[in-house]
């Protein structure tokens, strides 16, 4: 079963909604660890990726894709601009000129998308950052097709994967990031970026699954 | 939380505004993207310096901009590194032929959005260097971690590489000045309560009464650990011993002594620190031939204090002391 | 009580020492009694002049000593005005031989205390003449009550008439336009916030998370009245319009717009403010041609702010434009 | 019965301890309606006082007065300043060099020193000041020597007096120092000053009646 061009955007707008309702609890957890404006950053990039869809509706998956990473990049700032901004980036330009896309483009976008990540921000895993939720879901978009899962399912699984990463931050002393400055006391606290690509990931299956 | 704003939203393009119609001699205010521009830029044939960060800190960076120091600031929301594209139409504006230094405090957010907006000016033919400022004791530098944060020392980079560029230094010459300047640079603050950020509407984090932070950042973040309140003397002494060890500060260096309030300490409480760090260097030898005492590079509201250590040398003194017209700081003009 | 400080009885002593060191070329400093003095006094031939009062008001009035503003400081316990003693002795080394103009803030004790040296120092052959600053409309004037209170205008008026004796003009002449000035001059205050004073170690008042003091001086009492937080827009506007109303200023009158912090009130608040003011005043036609902002008449770690409109014309330019070089307020050289 | 030199340096040598014990009350009392320093402003005046003392022991009874006068102007500062000094200073001035005095000395030297501080403060009686005490206190004498009662007695009906002074300036609108700049805040509180001079009667008659 394909992933459509408008199921793409459906799931750019339902993660803006995800966002709108999570920012306060994303800042939250910023200001356990870092400064207090993960949400708030979010909100504000993703809010303006409503305003510009209209204008990328007509477009193909990879060039709306980018066109969301390009508003990012110029309305999130912070490490979260360039981080989120390079994911969709990498990921609309590893899918390319497509109407629509099978799981196989979705699992390597992803895979881009993480390799970009890595790049930029010369993370590994295990430094408490979003890639600790990243990688765990490309692992299980991977298997999931070995396996020969549905689409669906393996949406499912990744999501599932992403969550599982996410809660592994707790426990982690962070050493990339803002929240690196407080060495040990990094430890204990969930990292918020992990979270806000948790629901990044579940979003699309949310999206996608069916 | 109790400030005198208005929507938690507006409060940077506000302070923007205020700054425009206060400072229509020193600088001119851009708006969507936000920057900051010296009123007489671009200096054509002059090295021009470009800096940003969140806001919040007050008076850096926007109050840096004019004669003798910065030719643009770029703000980003309170505590959020600005975007690329401000950075971009910045750098465009006060290249005046000489090239463009970008001098970035050493925070993941910032480098990642300077570092985009570099390279696009450098794809437009601009000639771009970026120096990096780490100059907190109270991180371990480590290459696995996101290394030291840029905080105090920025101030004194911004003045002196600024002074240079009037000079006519060449981009070279500035770059490597700033990076002489970071080598021989230290800082540590700590903070007595936690500032709030306005869209937040809560502090940071919970200090009780009877407790502080050492170690702080400039962006409200905890710091390396919290002990229970201590006389002046002794947190002076908590700040300059971590310093002076680390480069380290030795017998017969001459320093500029930099004590900065990190926006809610009142200046009679700053010259009780300046005076115990002057004693605790004379013990050491180490001879503070400049100083800097106010909030120049701040976290809102926030109380408590932060030292920086500069090593100088003839040079550094002659480009700390000439002529700086901005907001924030000024002499001999 | 959190605080820079150690034993709350040294504030004062270990903030002058921390001056001392830290400005040995703008002043001298003198303890039992305490003062202090520009660095090149006495000024032959030069009115000089001197004020003081409580300390914790920093950087008023030590931070304004110095070439074209005062030429001694007498600092008093926290919020205490200083004794006859420490204004006669700084009085008698600052004498050029042109005569001594006190300026005094209108509170009692600050009146009763300078007077007493005035006459002292008269005895002892020094011309002295005294001018009293009382701007605060937040205080209903009558000659029933002590009058009202000295605040921001003192900062305005120090910097002018220091331009002034600078410029050469008679102890008649200097004292004439400190009078002028305070008569051409308005003040306002408010608090979101109580100050705790050293030795006492609790708050002034008690001020409830959601409630504001408007009309507040600059010894921690309370305001004329206590109300509901408002927005920054409205609060500059509860500010501007007693001021405006008073004097009254009127269309077409030029003013200085002093926008002050309390102390614990950081820049990115006042410019806030700032930005709302000027477009009240230009709604009612009046032009804001020169300002100040920024922490210049504290309340210790309050925070709040202030706004103090002067009526400026040619003459009170050009004088505000004239260089100073004092470690709170430096322009010109 | 004779108030001695020895009786005047007890008094102040009491007062100094009185002031000990309620510099806190006193600076409280100024916390509510003025800037929270008059106990602090005292203590540090009559702290040197008693260092001064023994350079004073030897001398009469006005020359005692007049040189803790002197110590206050140069110690205490603010209002509380100038006006405990004038205190001292016109009532030593209308004692004069002598050894000892009777009571009729020390009621004109009280009145004297009211009058200086109402010349000094051009406060009005229910200004709600520290004269608010001092005119009572006065009149009792007075009162009290036309009816011939005992020096212990008049001065117990002086303290009395200036208690009930004190007391009445709770009610009052403040006209004169800082309390003034309250306007109808300052009413129900009461005055720093006149509760200090209180004290200062009230400690005079402790040490004097019998
Ligand atoms: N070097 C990095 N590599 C990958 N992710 C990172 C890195 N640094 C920070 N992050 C992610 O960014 C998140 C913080 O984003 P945000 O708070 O919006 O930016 P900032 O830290 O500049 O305030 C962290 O929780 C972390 O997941
Ligand atoms: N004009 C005046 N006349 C008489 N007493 C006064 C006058 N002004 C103030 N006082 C007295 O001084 C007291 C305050 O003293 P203090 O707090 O030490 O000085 P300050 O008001 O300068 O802080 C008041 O409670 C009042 O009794
Ligand atoms: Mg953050
Ligand atoms: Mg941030
Ligand atoms: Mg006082
Ligand atoms: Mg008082």
């Amino acid at each position: 079963m394909a992933i459509t061009r408008d199921d793409v955007i459906n799931w750019v707008k339902d993660y803006a909604r995800v966002i709108e309702e999570n920012h306060e609890m994303l800042t939250d957890l910023d200001r356990e660890i870092g400064d207090a404006d993960h949400g708030a950053n979010m909100r504000r990039g993703f809010k303006t990726v409503l305003d510009k869809l209209p204008s990328l509706e007509d477009k193909d998956i990879g060039a709306i894709l980018k066109g969301v990473g390009m508003t990012l990049l110029s309305k999130v700032g912070g490490a979260a601009g360039p981080l989120y901004s390079t994911i969709f980036i990498k990921a609309g330009t590893s899918i390319g000129p497509k109407m629509e896309m099978e799981l196989e483009d979705w699992a390597k976008a992803l895979e881009a998308a993480t390799a970009g990540i890595a790049t930029l921000g010369k993370a590994l895993p295990n430094d408490k950052t979003m890639l600790d939720a990243l990688y765990p879901a490309v692992d299980a978009l991977k298997t999931s097709m070995q396996n020969g899962t549905s689409t669906g399912e393996a949406l499912l699984n990744s999501a599932e994967a992403a969550h599982e990463g996410m809660l592994a931050t707790i426990p982690l002393v962070a050493r990339k990031g803002r929240a690196s400055y407080l060495g040990e006391r990094s430890a204990g606290h969930q990292d918020p970026g992990a979270t806000s690509t948790y629901l990044l990931i579940k979003s699309a299956a949310d999206a996608w699954s069916d | 939380m109790k400030k005198l704003i208005n929507n938690p939203e507006d409060v940077v393009k506000e302070e923007l505004q205020g700054i425009e119609l206060a400072h229509p001699d020193l600088v001119k205010v851009f708006y969507d993207p936000d920057y900051i521009i010296r009123a007489d830029a671009p200096v054509q044939g002059k090295v021009a310096l470009v800096s940003g960060g969140g806001s919040g800190h007050e008076p850096m960076h926007g109050g840096f901009v004019g004669k003798g120091m910065l030719d643009a600031a770029c703000p980003g929301p309170v505590f959020t590194s600005p975007t690329p594209d401000q950075m971009l139409e910045a750098t465009k504006a006060v290249d005046g032929g000489a090239g463009v230094l970008h001098i970035v405090k050493n925070y993941t957010g910032d480098v990642m959005n300077f570092d985009m907006a570099a390279d696009m000016a450098r794809d437009e033919g601009i000639e771009v260097e970026s120096v990096l400022v780490d100059d907190d004791v109270a991180v371990e530098d480590s290459t696995w971690t996101a290394g030291r944060r840029g905080v105090g020392l920025t101030v004194l980079i911004e003045k002196i590489v600024g002074a240079a560029a009037e000079e006519g230094r060449t981009l070279k010459e500035c770059a490597e000045l700033a990076r002489k300047i970071n080598d021989q640079g230290r800082s540590m603050g700590m903070a007595l309560t936690s500032c709030v950020v306005p869209h937040v509407g809560k502090p940071s984090f919970d200090l009780p009464e009877d407790e502080m932070e050492i170690g702080i950042g400039i962006h409200g973040e905890p710091g390396r650990h919290r002990i229970k309140l201590e006389p002046a003397d002794k947190i002076t002494e908590m700040l300059i011993d971590p310093i002076v060890g680390d480069l380290p500060y030795k017998e017969g260096d001459e320093v500029l002594l930099f004590v900065n309030s990190m926006g809610g300490t009142p200046l009679i409480e700053l010259y009780i620190v300046y005076r115990k760090a002057v004693e605790l260097l004379e013990a050491k030898g180490i001879k503070v031939v400049r100083n800097l005492i106010g909030p120049y590079i701040t976290s809102l509201e926030m109380a408590g204090a932060s030292i920086t250590l500069l090593k100088m040398d003839e040079d550094l003194v002659k480009l700390w002391d000439a002529p700086v017209k901005t907001a924030g700081m000024r002499w001999g003009i």
